[in-house]
Parts: C-alpha cells; structure tokens; sequence
C-alpha cells in the first residue's frame, strides 16, 4: 500500500504525515514534490498542513494552482482516498474539490490546542473504523480555519451526512464554547459528496503516538488503511 | 500598465477582522462608525499588452487567483497606460 | 556622484565612530576612506558586531568541555548529545526593533536567529522566547505584548518550527525598552557541521535568497544606540521579514548542504552582505571580490553604500567549490530562490568592492574583524548599591491573611496562566514536543533515537538588580535546575546579556559582574557557554533597565519517555521537599516583597552551587529510576506558590494538597521565601522507600510535607485555598492585568 | 456615508505577499505581469456626521487603528454622502 504526502513550497507538516504514515502506519510512503502530475501509483494521497506561499493572499490560494492539483484532481474522482489536513484543507476547498470557505478565526489569534471533536459519521475512508458519535482529542494548530458556508451549501452538507467532524466539549456536546474559532455549526471537517476526499483544520498527525498525549489521530489512519486494504 | 484591483468579501460572509476594527472603533468612541469591513486592494503593473489583452489577463487571474468567488467579489480598472 | 562625498566631523559623528576611532581608520587605510568605507567601519566597529567593550569580560567565560564541538565565535554553539547527533544553538536579542514595531521586530528577530542556527547545517527543532516589557497597566505594553507575540507566532508558526516555551516579565525598568530575546536549537550530524569561512582562493561566492532593498540601513548602528526622541525619526530601518522566503532558503540551503558543495556559509544578518563578507573572510584569514553590478536588488539606483549596509531578510552568502556553481544555482532555482556568483575569494586579506567596474571599497579584513577596537571600559558598583541590598525586615509586617496573599501571588503577572502566549505559537509541529508549555522545561524527543532535549530560558531580572552576580549565577543555577527536574542532565548554555549604555561606569560594573557570576556558575556546574549575544544600550533618556542576563540552558535525556513534569499525576501521592530548609530571612528580591509591599531590595536568595550539582544529578538519575510522578522546582513566590502551580495545567485543576511545613520562622518567608536549590518532588507509596534510600546515597537532605488529594490547597496552620478559586485566579490574570 | 480607505505598505518596504503572487503568477505564464504589491481596501460606513466630521474620523481612525503608521501609507475618500 502506498502513500503519497504532497510536498507545496511552505508545506511544513509534511514531516510530521510521512513520520506517522512511515514509521508508525508501516506504509510505503514518499513526499511528492508540487510540480510532479502523475499520483497514480499511490492509494492514499494526503494533502499536509503548512503555511503554502506563506498562506499569502489566501490560504491555499496559489498552492491549488500548482500541477500536482491535476494529480489529486484525477485520482479523487478515482474514488481514492484524499484528505486534507489544516492548510491541506484550505488547499482542496480552494482548488474546488471540497465546498465552503475557511476565513480568519474570530478571536483574529493563531490558536495552537487540543481540542475535542464529535464524529460525524463513519462513511468516509478515513473515518469508517470510528463509531459515529465518538469524541477524539486532537489539536489544532491555525489562525484560518473558521469554516463558512452559505445556507443552501450548509443544509445541502447536512442532508447528505457531508460534515464529518463537529467541535465539542469533552463530553460531545456542540457548544459554542466548544467552538475554537467560529465555525458555522461548529463543522471541523467535511466531505465531498462521493466521500473519498476528507477535509479537516484539526492535525491527526500531531496524536498518533502515546507519547505525544493522545492517540486518537491513529484512528483516522488505520481506518484508511484498513479501507483500502478491504 | 497600472491596475487596481479591489476584492471585497460578499454580503452574508461575517467578516471576522472588519467586526473586530469595528468592535475597537466602538470601545474607542467612534460610534458614528456604522459598519467596517476589509478587503484587498491590489497594484498590479503590466508590461508589453495593450489595453484589451491587460483587461483579459486581469479578469482571468482574478478569477483564477486573486479573489475567492465564493465569499468575495473583485473589480478592476487599469489606471495608466 | 555620491561616493565623493566628503566626510565630515558631522558624519562621522552620525557613523557614531569617535574622533579616536576615526583617527584609527586613517591609519590604517593611509587616506581617507569613501562613504561606503566609513559605513562598513561603522557597522563594523559597532557594539553590535564588534562586541568591542564586553569583549575582554567574554573571555572570562568556561567555553570548553568533552561534548562542546564549537564554541562562541561561530553562528552559534554545538554540542556533542551522542548517537552521531549535535544540537547547534543560539540566542538572540532583537530588542529595538522590536520596541519600535514590535510585530516586524519580534519577527525578523526569529528569522534572524533561525538563520543562524541553519546556516551551519543545522535543522531548526525548537524556539523559545524570553520576553520583558514595562508596567502592564500602560496602553503601550499592552500594545507591545501583542505585537511582540504575534510577531514571534506569526514567523515561527509559518516557517514551521514549534515555539515551545518561554518567559515574560513585567517590570516598569523595560517601560522604554522591552526585550525580545529568541532562542533556537537545531539538529545535525555531527561530522556535518558548516562554518562561516571564504576558504579556498578562487572559489566563488555566491549570494542566495532575497533581494536587497534599502532595509534597516543603518540598523546595526541603531542597535548600538541609546533611544531618543529623534529614533522615531530613524523608523524607515525597520525591516519585514518574510517567513515565507526563509522557509524555502532554509530547505533550500539543507538540500544543498546534502551534496559536497559548500565550503562556508553565513547568514546576512546585521549589517548585511558587509559583515558576512569580512566575518568570512576574517575566520579563513583570506579576501573577497564583490562586484555589486550583481546582487540582485528590489529598487532602482542603489548605491554602493546602501547595498552593502542594506539589512535586508532572508538573504544567505556562501562560498561553494569551485566549477560547483551550477549545482548551487539549480538547488535554488527548484525553490524559486536567486542565487547568483558576487563575488570570489582572494588571498590578500582585502575585502575589494566593485560598482560599475569601479573599486567602490577596499578594505583589511583584520582591522574591521579579529583587530576592531576592544575597549576596557571603566566601571565602578553604582553608589546606591548597598542602600539598595538594604532590608530591615522588622519593618515588613507579616500579612494578617496569608490566604489572600497566596491568592494575589496566583494571581500575579509573574506565576500567572502564560497559555495566552502559547497558544498562539504551534508548540507542537514536527511531533517532538513531549512536554507541552507550562511545565519548568519543554521537552522535545530526538526522532530516531531515544534521546530527549530539555530546554529552559531563565533570568530573574530583580535579582540581577540587586546583586548583578549572584543574579547571574542564580539565572544558571534555575535554568539548570529547570532542565534538571524533568530529568535532563544540563549540558551547556546559550546566553543573551541585556544591559544599559556601557560607557558608564556603573552599568558596565553591573556587566561585569554579571559576566562574572555566570562564568562561576558554569564552570561549577560544568556547563559551558557555547554561543550568545550582548545587548548594550537598552536606556531611554538615560534610563536604563535591570541588568537582565538571559541564559538558555540545554540538556539531554537518555530516554524521553522518562521525562518529568511539574504536575501532580494523581490523589494519594506523598509531596516531599528536597533541598536545604528554608531560611526565615530569604525575602530579599522576592515576589512577594514587589507584589505585596511594593519593594524592590534586599540581597537575592542565597545559592550554594555545590549543592546544586548534586541536585541536578540526584534529580536525573531519579527519573531514570522512576523515583518520581512529579518534580518542580521552588522559585518566584517560594513553596506556597510551586505547590499551587503542581495542582494546574492549563486545561484544568488536577487535584490539591495537604501539607505541613515544620519549620519555624517568619511565616511570609516560610511560604514565599524564595531560597534556592528547592524541588517538590512527589513520590507514590510504592517507590517511598527505594526513594528516601536513594536520596541518602545521593545525599540529598528531603522532607516529607504532605499528600496530594482533595479540592483544597491545604497548608496546615498558615493558608488555605479551594482549587478551584485558586485555578481560576490563576487561569484569568494574564489577560485580565493586561486588558486582553 | 460611505467612505474608502486604501492602506498600502510604503514605498522601499518589503511587501512579501505581492512577490509570491507575481511569482506564481509568473510561472502560471503571466510573464507580463511585473509587479504586484498587495494592500488592503477598506470600506467604512458612517452615521450622522458631516462631510468634514467624516474627515477628520477617517483620519484619525486611519493612524489610530486602520494603518500602520511605520511601514504603511494610506488615503481615503468619501464615497457616498
Ligand atoms: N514568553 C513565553 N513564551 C512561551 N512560553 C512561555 C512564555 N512565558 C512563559 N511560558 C511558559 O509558561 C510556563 C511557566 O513559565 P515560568 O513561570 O517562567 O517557568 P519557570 O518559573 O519554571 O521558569 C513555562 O512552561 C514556560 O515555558
Ligand atoms: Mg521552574
């Protein structure tokens, strides 16, 4: 089974989504460079966190102009798995393979912390080996991962079961307390409408190890493994 | 060629930093501001193309590029030839 | 043209060079120099680069020691933490820049401070900031913190390396003068260290990264100056910084540094492309050929002048083997970096810089490098010095209710919930980060290997005020023992000295005693000094602040899952008290005497540092024995407070205590008294007696004082809390004080 | 009323978001565009002032809060009455 971790200029957790596919997952894992076309030989292709262009002008703005997008583009509709994760997410909103938008915050600060997140639903690669409802700790790390979408998008992602992660207290209730940075519906990660592309602010990566304080982000990982194993 | 392009974000999007300025403004008792909100203002120079084909490129990189249709607008106007 | 310009009294004045010092480059140069030359004596000879008046009180500092690979002199330090691994570290100030447009000026200092810990080879893991500001209830401070953070956050956090802890004081000594010092370590391969050399006659040398514009010209000169009102005058220099570029310059750099191409490399930071090029020439004893015609440069018509003073960011000289320079180019090119042939080495010991076909400058390398001008200068212990170590504590009333100053020492700037600072850093990029913020050290592991770096920032700048030596060696001794308590054995130390104008007398004393006390305590700690950065001048109209001696200390754990934090694990865990007892007089420079009688005075803690080795071997070998569930060391608010901050983490109360204090003695000092060399340890019944043995052979005097459990914060006969109000005291004050 | 106020970053001041866009704007094939310098374009809506009360706000609100006085310019103007 192979993965690819797409590699943008100012990717900077690319490190951190080889490492954990790697060297705990055991996958047979490359980073690809942004102006390489061709993902075909990979089965999970994972867009990592970062600062692409220095997250200039818009996050994800000029990454998702980048030839790799063609790459991602084409295998998505392959029905393989795709997840964006933080800047990975702002890129595929941007480059149209995920909807919504992802503005500023509301507190205007970056926020580094660990969270809490309801599952959503578990029809989604990454998510098929997490019963839905469970709450999973993990952090987030960014200063533009305030999820909007207008109504009619919003009820449409909804309706057809799309959010895939909800902020929440630790007890699983979709507070605004709970909410870090304003989200609409406290949405912290969604899917397209065909499932296979998953996008999400918070950072599995960074808890996928016991020593890191929390292993729930692992559950993401063997979930997409075990899919595309079968 | 000069070009301004100006890209403001869509009614209906809450707008976090122009709520926020507005907010500061307020707490510093200027009451009379009613509403703020924040977009680009963008400087683009052009060289060797003739107004139409500046017009063509402008709208294809803001399309492409520069604004977000989803939460923003944008105009242009080429101010010196 | 403008290179005739004739150089005036006036001008040299403005260069800030002295009559003397003018007089000293007609010598060498047997003429006049241009207005270029004047510039590169000025920035130069600056204290800035220069380090020419804490140059002969540098040398008193131990600099050696078996794992030391590279000592003060190079971009920064490295040392040996085995498994063919370095760690390359440094600590900078960019303290005026910062005052002045406190977002651009924290940030360019982290990218100034990541350049040089990469230019040798290095890949950044960690940053850590120590920060002072004024009197937090000024609209100023408040401003200044919040650019100050967001400035550090928003480099580090997009060029993707974790800031994972810090310091921050307030005092009203830094109202005209803040400081941000920045500390960073990276990780190398031992045998693939790189220096700042222009080895190699003939190679050429090659000019990366971004382009020079007319930043910051002159900034190295006004960082060797005191603040006036016409600085605000002088604000065009400040520069912006481009976390953006330098994240590609510093992957393009390690790519490059993969293959056998460079012979040296340094990063352009004060004074630009002028102080790269003499610092390399300088440590290889060669010379350097510019030509100009070919930087690269962001606006029109740039004079010789202005392009070898510019102190634009993000820009990197190296010298790589010659016919290698395709292959340079080609690294950069793949990262859409510039990087272009300027020059070559030469072996005459000259700099020579061409515009236009022109010699624009030519210059000895030794006389503005290894031969600048070092200055002995005068000092003398300020007249007020005893009055001020004076403290006649019958004349300090103990407090009634000590419960209430318990909670206002909670709630204070200095022991206070920091989280409104972290936050904002991503603290946990690059997954190394074992011990999160809010601990007495972060912790990061060393992927591949079972090693753990352990690092902490400290200086007390109250102490250093009121004993500028024993303040130093305090600074060492707490940053030691910080790193000690989490189970890391202190290795070697990066520092910052932050001081006031040094031509007077008295701040030069407070210089030199500073330097003094810490080159003790390293030497006794055996903890040497392997790379940092003095910061004179921090005075405004001839107010200068604390003597503030950051020291950065690193150490190592042979096993990261064995890393110790300050909180309780759990109800039922007995709390022990290791050190000496509590002496009843320790209130001098306490917060307790600031916070609770407004006094600033007395002599600092006593510190016995023998002892403290002893500590910090009995605290690393403990947690490799799993002797301990918790350890945190005793220091600002004294044994009251500590216990309180093992209850808190920033995402909630763990539990409380119950405790007894057997000593005798004033009660204020007894609870907040801040003596040295003190650790609460926590111990489960299991290990008890393993532990107390243990501590006997170490010789290691400890006291059994409590329990952990319950909601109360219990200290029997004195003071007593509710966890919950005490958490919650603690958890709001940052933001309440400052009004953010 | 409605006004505009342009904050730009002064001339010889770094403005790193505009050169990455032109970069890549560049190696999307523009090669025709030279320059672009990124500012922000803010729209400000006032309430029960006069055209010279509106003034001397924006003014102010500009050096106090909209702009940053040691690396920005800025200007305004008043769109609607
Ligand atoms: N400026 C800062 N930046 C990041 N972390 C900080 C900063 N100031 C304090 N912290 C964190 O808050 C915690 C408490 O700090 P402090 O009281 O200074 O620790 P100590 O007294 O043990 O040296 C530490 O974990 C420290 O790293
Ligand atoms: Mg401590």
């Amino acid at each position: 089974m192979k993965a690819a971790v797409c590699v943008f200029p100012g990717s900077n957790c690319d490190h951190d989504c080889y490492h954990v596919l790697k060297h705990v997952m055991g996958l047979d894992t490359e980073f690809v460079w942004h102006r390489e076309r061709d993902l075909s030989r990979f089965d999970i292709i994972v867009v990592p966190g970062g600062f692409t262009y220095g997250d200039y002008l818009r996050t994800g703005a000029m990454a998702k102009l980048s030839p790799i997008m063609e790459g991602i583009t084409e295998e998505a509709k392959k029905g393989k798995p795709v997840i964006g994760i933080c800047n990975g997410f702002q890129i595929l909103i941007e480059g149209g393979l995920l909807p919504g938008a992802l503005i500023a915050n509301r507190s205007l600060k970056f926020i580094c912390s660990y969270v809490y997140l309801r599952t959503e639903t578990s029809n989604t690669p990454f998510t098929a080996g997490i019963e839905k409802g469970r709450v999973l700790k993990i952090p987030i790390a960014h200063y533009q991962g305030n999820y909007f979408a207008h109504p009619d998008l919003l009820k449409e992602l909804n309706d057809n079961d799309q959010v895939v992660f909800r902020y929440c207290s630790p007890e699983g209730e979709v507070t605004d307390e709970a909410n870090p940075n304003g989200s609409l519906e406290n949405i912290a990660g969604v899917c397209n409408r065909e499932r296979n592309v998953v996008g999400m602010m918070p950072h599995p990566e960074r808890c996928a190890e016991r020593e890191l304080g929390s292993v729930d982000g692992r559950l993401l990982f063997e979930s997409v493994v075990n899919y595309v194993a079968g | 060629m000069k070009a301004h392009v100006y890209v403001t974000m869509r009614r209906g999007v809450l707008e976090p930093q122009g709520r926020a300025v507005q907010k500061s403004l307020e707490n510093l008792g200027y009451t009379q501001v009613k509403g703020v909100r924040i977009g680009k203002f963008i400087e683009v120079e052009l060289d060797g193309v003739s107004r139409q084909e500046a017009e063509n490129i402008l709208e294809e990189i803001c399309r492409k590029l520069l604004a977000n249709p989803v939460i923003e607008d944008f105009r242009f106007e080429i101010v010196e030839e | 043209m403008r290179e005739e310009v004739k150089i005036t009294p006036e001008l040299i004045r403005e260069h800030n060079l002295t009559d003397e010092e003018y007089e000293r480059i007609l010598q060498i140069l047997g003429r006049e120099p241009t207005l270029t030359e004047l510039g590169i004596f000025s920035v130069m000879w600056s204290e800035h680069c220069s380090y020419k008046s804490s140059k002969v009180h540098l040398k008193k500092f131990p600099t050696k020691g078996p794992y030391v690979i590279q000592g003060p002199g190079e971009n920064a330090g490295v040392i040996d933490i085995g498994h063919g691994l370095a760690a390359v570290f440094k600590m900078e100030s960019h303290n005026h820049p910062s005052f002045i447009e406190p977002y651009q000026g924290a940030a360019t200092g982290v990218g100034g401070i990541l350049r040089d810990v990469f230019t040798m080879g290095a890949r950044p893991i960690a940053l850590l900031d120590s920060l002072r500001f004024g009197n937090p209830s000024e609209p100023r401070t408040r401003f200044l913190v919040d650019g100050v953070v967001a400035g550090i956050a928003g480099y580090g956090n997009c060029i993707g390396i974790p800031t994972v802890g810090g310091e921050v004081y307030f005092e009203d000594c830094y109202n005209g003068n803040i400081l941000v010092n920045v500390f960073t370590v990276g990780i190398a391969r031992k045998e693939r260290i790189f220096k700042g050399v222009a080895e190699g006659v003939g190679n050429p040398v090659i000019y990366v990264g971004a382009k020079t514009g007319r930043d910051g010209i002159h900034g190295a000169t006004m960082a060797s100056e005191e603040f006036d009102e016409e600085s605000e005058e002088k604000r065009p220099t400040v520069q912006v910084g481009d976390p953006f570029m330098e994240k590609l310059l510093l992957e393009a750099c390690l790519e490059l540094m993969k293959r056998d191409v460079i012979v040296g490399i340094q990063d352009m930071g004060a004074a630009g492309l002028t102080s790269s090029s003499f610092e390399m020439a300088g440590r290889a004893g060669n010379g350097i050929e510019l030509d100009l015609d070919r930087v690269p440069l962001r606006e029109e018509g740039m004079t010789p002048y202005e392009i070898m003073l510019s102190e634009s960011q993000e820009r990197m000289l190296l010298v790589a083997k010659k016919g290698r320079e395709d292959e340079v180019i080609e690294v950069f090119k793949k990262w859409d970096l510039d990087a272009v042939v300027v020059g070559r080495v030469t072996d005459d010991g000259y700099v020579r810089v061409r515009q236009g076909g022109k010699v624009v400058a030519e210059l000895p390398v030794a006389p503005l490098t290894t031969d600048a001008p070092v200055y002995d200068r005068p000092w003398k212990r300020p007249a007020d010095q005893d009055e001020l170590q004076k403290l006649d504590l019958s004349s300090v009333p103990v407090p009634e209710d000590l419960g209430e100053v318990w909670k206002r020492l909670l709630g204070s700037l200095e022991v206070c919930d920091r989280s409104w600072i972290y936050r904002q850093y991503d603290h946990m990029i690059r997954t190394n980060t074992v011990v999160l913020p809010g601990s007495d050290s972060a912790v990061l592991r060393v992927k591949g290997t079972p090693l753990g770096l352990a690092i902490s920032v400290d200086c007390n700048p109250r102490y250093c005020y009121l004993d500028p030596r024993l303040g130093a060696q305090i600074a060492v001794a707490e940053s030691a023992r910080n790193v000690a308590v989490a189970g890391a054995k202190p290795l070697a130390i990066t520092d910052c000295l932050n001081f006031g104008n040094p031509e007077k007398p008295e701040v030069m004393w407070q210089f030199k005693e500073a330097v003094e006390g810490m080159a003790h305590a390293c030497s006794v700690l055996e903890t040497p000094v392997v790379s940092g950065n003095v910061s004179f001048y921090n005075e405004t109209m001839g107010k200068g602040i604390y003597p503030t001696p950051t020291v950065a200390m690193v150490g190592v754990i042979s096993d990261y899952l064995n890393a110790v934090t300050q909180y309780f694990k759990g109800e039922g865990h007995f709390i022990y008290l290791a050190g000496p007892d509590p002496s009843g007089e320790d209130l001098g420079g306490s917060l307790y005497l600031k916070e609770i009688h407004g006094m600033v005075r007395g002599i600092p803690p006593s510190l016995d540092l023998a002892f403290e080795k002893k500590l910090h071997k009995f605290l690393v070998e403990g947690a490799k024995r799993f002797y301990f569930s918790s350890a945190h060391d005793v220091s600002e608010g004294g044994i009251a407070v500590a216990l309180a901050e093992c209850c808190f983490t920033d995402e909630g109360p763990v539990c409380g205590f119950r405790v007894s204090l057997p000593w005798k003695g004033r009660e204020d000092a007894l609870l907040f008294g801040e003596t040295q060399g003190r650790v609460i340890i926590t111990v489960t019944s299991e290990r008890e007696d393993d532990f107390l043995k243990f501590s006997e052979e170490m010789g290691i005097p400890v006291r059994k004082i409590g329990i952990t459990g319950g909601n109360e914060l219990h200290i029997e006969g004195l003071a007593s809390l509710s966890l919950q109000e005490g958490y919650e005291i603690w958890k709001r004050a940052f933001r309440e004080k400052l009004g953010l």
